[in-house]
């Protein structure tokens, strides 16, 4: 298990060919990867991410743990930026191995879903118009009654 | 204690974090305390359900107990992933 | 779109981030990656798999088709290899883009399911005690169900 | 037409492609010709519960018409992914 929270970028390709390479066998691999979008308006500058030290690492890795036990998986990585991102910069990537795609699938959605709602972190938007916090989404906070 | 305060709260508030001596009980109990103290906090606590709160980096509700407590976290629902 | 069949190994991490790189500001990068695994008793020495050239690439153009259109992705790759593969040798990845994450996972999904069960492969084990096809299992039929 | 054999199938009969002339109208009709043939077609297409079809490359049953097809393929249950 590896829980990284970091302002530097982190290298996608190289992340995922270390994790495909310490999977041990376990058969289905997933990643997900979450990118800074531009607005509608497509007039987004920068986000800004906030975090908060010591308890963000905490979370994370609490979350992965839970996923890990919870799925039955072989690893399971989490890295998470903060600071000023770009449109088109990699935000952060969650990836997940086990012996079925299904766990594999579903533990990825499960960090996915804890991460927006329960690791520390807050978004903030600088547009053209100004800049403004972005809220959270009733719908983030409902995804986790799935699990 | 140590109170910190992030994104919103923290601007409202003018400051990322703050030394308090406080005798409250409960989450609660500190947070009317602080509201007493300035307009700022006052602002910044007018909507409970609007905040959410961790102690010694443990997400929790208003109602949870301070004793031992070495930092309290205020801040809105958090937006990761 | 990319849609790829071959006998040769893929580079997952080189295949990720060409897809990373291409995805247009969707926002949400899915990929899975599926390994060959050693059976239970750890005598898998390796797994052939058998294809239908010319209905292989026409089936997975498809399915990669309606994928991108019933999920509305930017972007979708399919990778699947034939031949003689052994344990821990990568046999097919598949990567989504879209604007919502729900929409990257279900797409991914929805691929797999129809991978499984619509595209013109067939297993075979190659075991320390002999040969055997892999039989299709009634879940991963059950599965499609769900679309 | 073309009749093309997968995995098991290929190896109960002994070849992955043949060329056959038949005036089947549909692949059911196809099938009972090719099993009256020899007992190593009659162990391939004992069970068609077990078996899939695809006419001109696209997957079909047992019912679809023959009319202009240039190639049929028989193969057990798929097992990709």
């Amino acid at each position: 298990m590896r829980v990284l929270v970091q302002e530097a970028p982190f290298d996608l390709a190289e992340e995922t060919a270390r994790f495909a390479k310490g999977e041990g066998g376990s058969g289905a691999i997933v990643t997900f990867t979450g990118v800074v979008r531009d607005n509608d308006a497509g007039t987004l500058s920068a986000m800004e991410i906030e975090h908060y030290p010591g308890m963000t690492e905490k979370a994370l890795r609490e979350i992965a743990q839970q996923a890990v036990t919870r799925f039955e998986l072989q690893d399971a990585l989490v890295i998470h930026r903060y600071g000023r991102l770009v449109p088109g910069e990699q935000i952060m990537m969650v990836a997940t191995a086990a012996r079925h795609r299904r766990h594999a699938f579903e533990a990825a959605e499960f960090l996915m879903d804890y991460l927006k709602s329960r690791a520390p972190f807050w978004k903030r938007e600088i547009t053209a118009e100004g800049e403004a916090w972005v809220a959270a989404k009733d719908e983030d906070e409902a995804a986790l009654e799935r699990w | 204690m140590d109170v910190l305060y992030f994104a919103w709260v923290r601007e409202r508030i003018g400051l990322p974090r703050e030394r308090v001596e406080s005798t409250a009980a409960t989450v609660a109990e500190l947070v009317e305390e602080l509201r007493g103290r300035e307009e700022r906090y006052e602002m910044a606590f007018s909507d409970l359900s609007a905040l959410r709160v961790a102690v010694d980096q443990e997400l929790t509700d208003f109602d949870a107990p301070l004793q031992g407590a070495r930092e309290v976290a205020f801040f809105p629902p958090m937006t990761g992933g």
